[in-house]
């Protein structure tokens, strides 16, 4: 595990916390968490004030740690989804008209300093990226991978479902595959902290790991066809419909969402 | 390869034998009709496989595969079981009574709902096995069914490759374990260069030197020890059972040593 | 640092549902050329497990600018082709959002972004090699210009759309833009060398799979059907 | 992993042997400085082995990993020989030369040119292993040397082994070939459920039932042989060949049969 990033979660990790650990979240349906992911994504899509997005991120914060997951990882985990942030609303921070806080720095393209309005769409955008992301990744820690796997398989038309079960299933082996190849060349002494003077090294084992792939993609292809494949992976397995106090939650959630946004941003009159 | 010559008799088990690279894994592809020969004939149950029966082929033919991995394609031992039932079309209750009982058959029901990742390369093979058992073959291909096994999971397999032709199922099998062949196999079949050298009864094969030396493999343990020995030239065993028959046959006029406590032949 | 993805309810409803909508329909018009076909298992199968590869790919830290992580989409594209290029894509995106380093709503957005990186890069790839180039070149140039193209494409969905609560005129945050834009560049640069790499390794070991074998021996490969 | 305690004294090859999972790759792994424990040290020449000795731990640890496919990564055979030389700063020419050496040293001279990906998997574990040799490390760690070998290459690997030791140089190796164990090790480590449940010489070892069933683990073929054949109370055969020195001893007074052509040992 120390072989690889960790500002990416590792899947075998999250998978681990999914099937290991048993937490109230664990119980929930995971159609409901579905839904609660949707509605998320609508909310902080359609909300428009720092502090109902401040408040929601929290919420969903504290949900994080009563499924009883590590806060210590977050911060790792959350350094892709910032750097949209930091590159995208960091140059608007500036931009944005509006009153400026403290001095201003000049530059070649004329004075440039920080706009309370700038500082605030910072903090928006902060809230709404991430709110979805500890959501998602909530609900990826405490939804069984048998679940995953039929909620993949029901959400995604053929021949995309079958695609996504294979990935599902083949991510692991091949994480497996990289980070062996790592280690062989770690241990002959290879110097991977350096990209440069290495690139045709991390070429060959990034082109091992897929030259892997297609290969076992070849024996998959006789293996599937050899019981008579004919383009349906189907599970049997079942998640059931979620219990209706669930269901009045997740509707509830898209009504409190839908109607926040038409009365109080498109101003929709009653 | 070239001109292979190659049967299955109901009820047997036919073991592959040869050095790496010797063309093994290529024949059994062939008889699952996964692969099309250049040139010349395929016959299954009395039936040439060509292009058009080639899915008949598969149905006949169960296969596991030489990497475990591959073989399991559903997110969970119960699906990947139950995944050739239902290409198949086999309604999803009758598949799932069938493929609990196919888990049964080779000992792993207990895995039913596991994920195919976190098994052990034995637990794997054994659930490889039940896809395919599952799909009542009248011929099972396995090859090299005991790689990466200890010897405790070998056994286990061993023991389900006697069970299965018991049930009257073909068993062809490549291995490079002769004294897995020995104390599984009806008839052995020697392979090198893509072709097959020579085959017969354990007993015939691995008592004949060129032909084992052709193929650049050393016989079994038991036949080593019983030739240096100097025992074994009438009844010439080839499995480490046969051998200690012969040698508490040998010894027991003589006891050469004090009697030991646990060991089982007579002294 | 990383191949940026779109964050989480940076753009408006309406841009939202426009790039839903477009996504679909690419994705549609892959699947739709794919069962018209019929679904190949080797489709699958290779779609399947380069997806995976990719996605593990992703994993692995690249000690460039303090580190970034790439999912190797031009690489995918030259190996598998433009639909099922487009697929992986698809694919990709959905874990990458079940594990917090995509967007939920944007899926639609940053497959176009994706699926458009792997389908420039094909048929540059393509193209090189038509007009003799050697692997190497060919491979780095055509990997940098349909990440590139990404990149564009990835600007030009953010003016688009403009920035959810923002009140900045689109001419001002073009600027603002640019500056992803160029990272995204830099990054593609960077990959694509890379992808020059992998794709001459892989033509030294399996020249059939870049394409480069002898033709009358192969099959038609996989998904070059667009 | 918890309380492993693991020592390799110079020029001994010890043989880590235990079930499928029992720990024996990830125990390995520790040697080699690519895990760290979490708790509790690592000793390798008598330097504990802690983040700053790790390169130094790397390098006088050599690794051949159990799946041989993941170790080669230059584009032909030589250049992935001289990768460990490169990567400590070794000139062309002298890598290149002492590369060639190291090949020829595991009987590989002539494989110099070949694309790693197309060997076979005996050849691709031997340049592994010649990989790791040139870079004359005071241990050797072995994973699973024999996995997917034949007989004739499995005989190659074990007479490297003998070899490397005689140059002074230490092996650990893991396996499930306990045949194998007995022919090769000084000392045999046995692991059960990710700890070590016992160890010492294999004639101590491959006779203590009590150790091998809680490690799930079958006696070599020898053993059973001359105990069910009632000898070797005194002796301990553990490799086919001291078992046929006993037999003879054994049978040498009462040939029971009529001698054997070709048979090399005394009837
Ligand atoms: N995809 C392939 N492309 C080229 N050559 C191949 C391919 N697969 C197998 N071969 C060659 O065909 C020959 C027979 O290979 P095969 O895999 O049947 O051997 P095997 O007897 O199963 O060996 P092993 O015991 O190592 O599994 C070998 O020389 C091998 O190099
Ligand atoms: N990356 C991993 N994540 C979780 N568990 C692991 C991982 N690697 C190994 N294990 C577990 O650690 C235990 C020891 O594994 P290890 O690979 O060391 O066994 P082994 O003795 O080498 O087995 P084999 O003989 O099959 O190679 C097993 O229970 C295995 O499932
Ligand atoms: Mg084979
Ligand atoms: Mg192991």
């Amino acid at each position: 595990m120390t072989t690889l990033s960790n500002h990416v979660p590792d899947p075998r990790l999250v998978t681990a916390f999914a099937e290991r650990r048993d937490g109230p979240l664990h119980r929930v349906n995971p159609w409901t968490k579905v839904g609660i992911v949707g509605a998320l994504a609508l909310a902080v899509t359609v909300f428009d004030r720092l502090a109902l997005l401040a408040g929601l991120y929290g919420a969903v914060l504290v949900v994080y740690g009563l499924a009883g997951l590590p806060y210590r990882r977050l911060a790792g985990w959350y350094s892709l989804p910032l750097l949209f942030l930091v590159s995208v609303a960091v140059p608007l921070a500036f931009l944005e008209p509006g009153t400026s806080i403290g001095g201003a720095l000049p530059t070649p393209l004329g004075d440039l300093s920080v706009t309370w309005a700038g500082l605030v769409l910072f903090a928006e955008l902060s809230c709404r990226s991430l709110t979805v992301v500890t959501f998602a990744l909530t609900a990826s820690m405490t939804t069984k991978y048998t679940d995953v796997a039929y909620v993949l398989g029901r959400l995604l038309p053929r021949p995309i479902d079958q695609i996504a079960l294979l990935t599902y299933r083949f991510t692991f082996v091949m994480l497996e595959t990289l980070e062996d190849l790592v280690k062989a060349a770690r241990s002959r002494g290879a110097n991977l902290s350096e990209f440069w003077s290495n690139k045709r090294l991390y070429a060959r084992i990034l082109g091992m790991t897929m030259l892997s792939a297609i290969e076992q993609s070849e024996r998959l292809v006789k293996s599937m066809e050899a019981r008579g494949y004919d383009g349906d992976i189907t599970l049997y397995g079942d998640v059931s419909r979620p219990p209706f106090h669930e269901l009045f939650v997740v509707a509830g959630s898209y009504v409190a969402v839908v109607g926040y946004a038409a009365v109080a941003v498109y101003g929709v009159g009653l | 390869m070239h001109d292979v010559e190659f049967s299955v008799y109901p009820d047997e088990v036919v073991a592959l034998v040869g050095g790496n690279g010797a063309g093994k894994s290529t024949l059994l592809e062939h008889l699952n009709g996964t692969l099309v020969p250049d040139d010349g004939d395929l016959v299954v149950d009395g039936t040439p496989i060509t292009e058009d029966v080639r899915a008949r082929a598969r149905k006949a033919v169960g296969f596991v595969f030489q990497d475990a991995d591959t073989q399991l394609v559903a997110p969970t031992v119960l699906d990947d079981v139950m995944f050739g039932l239902q290409n198949d079309g086999v309604p999803a209750d009758e598949a799932r009574e069938r493929a609990r009982e196919a888990l049964a058959t080779v000992d792993a029901g207990h895995l039913e709902d596991r994920i195919p990742h976190y098994l052990s390369g034995g637990e794997k093979r054994l659930v490889g096995l039940a896809g395919v058992l599952v799909l009542e073959p009248s011929v099972v291909v396995l090859d090299e069914p005991l790689a990466g096994l200890d010897p405790e999971r070998s056994q286990l397999v061993a023991e389900r490759v006697a069970k299965i032709r018991e049930d009257g199922i073909s068993v062809v099998l490549s291995t490079h374990d002769l004294e897995f062949a020995a104390e599984v196999a009806d008839r052995v079949c020697v392979m090198a260069d893509g072709n097959v050298a020579g085959g017969g009864t354990p007993r015939e094969v691995f008592y004949d030197d060129a032909l084992l030396a052709a193929a650049n493999l050393h016989p079994p343990s038991a036949v080593r020890v019983a030739r240096e020995a100097g025992l074994g030239t009438t009844t010439k065993p080839v499995t480490g059972t046969e051998l200690v028959e012969l040698l508490t046959a040998a010894t027991d006029t003589k006891p050469v040593q004090t009697p030991v406590a646990d060991a089982d032949g007579p002294t | 640092m990383a191949h940026i993805h779109l964050g989480e309810g940076s753009f408006p409803l309406w841009a939202l549902v426009l790039w839903t909508l477009l996504g679909a329909g690419l994705v549609g018009v892959a699947v739709y050329r794919i069962r018209k076909g019929g679904i190949k298992t080797h489709q699958v199968a290779l779609a399947g497990i380069a997806a995976a590869a990719s996605f593990a790919i992703f994993q692995l830290n690249i000690p460039v600018w303090g580190g970034i992580h790439m999912n190797l989409t031009g690489l995918v594209g030259i190996l598998a082709g433009p639909l099922l290029g487009a697929l992986i894509a698809l694919v990709v995106n959905i874990f990458s959002a079940a594990l917090g380093h995509g967007a939920v709503g944007l899926l639609g957005a940053n497959t176009l972004v994706n699926a458009s990186e792997a389908i420039v890069a094909y048929y540059a790839f393509r193209t090189l090699l038509r007009l003799d180039w050697d692997v190497f070149p060919a491979g780095a140039s055509a990997a940098t210009v349909g990440l590139s193209a990404g990149a564009v494409l990835m600007g030009a969905i953010i003016v688009v759309s403009g920035v959810n609560g923002s009140a900045l005129p689109r001419g001002d945050l073009t600027i603002a833009v640019a500056g992803l834009v160029g990272l995204n560049l830099g990054v593609a640069v960077i990959e694509g060398v890379l992808t020059g790499f992998i794709v001459q390794f892989l033509a030294s070991v399996r020249p059939d799979l870049v394409g480069l074998a002898d033709r009358d021996t192969q099959e038609e490969p996989t998904g070059v059907t667009a």
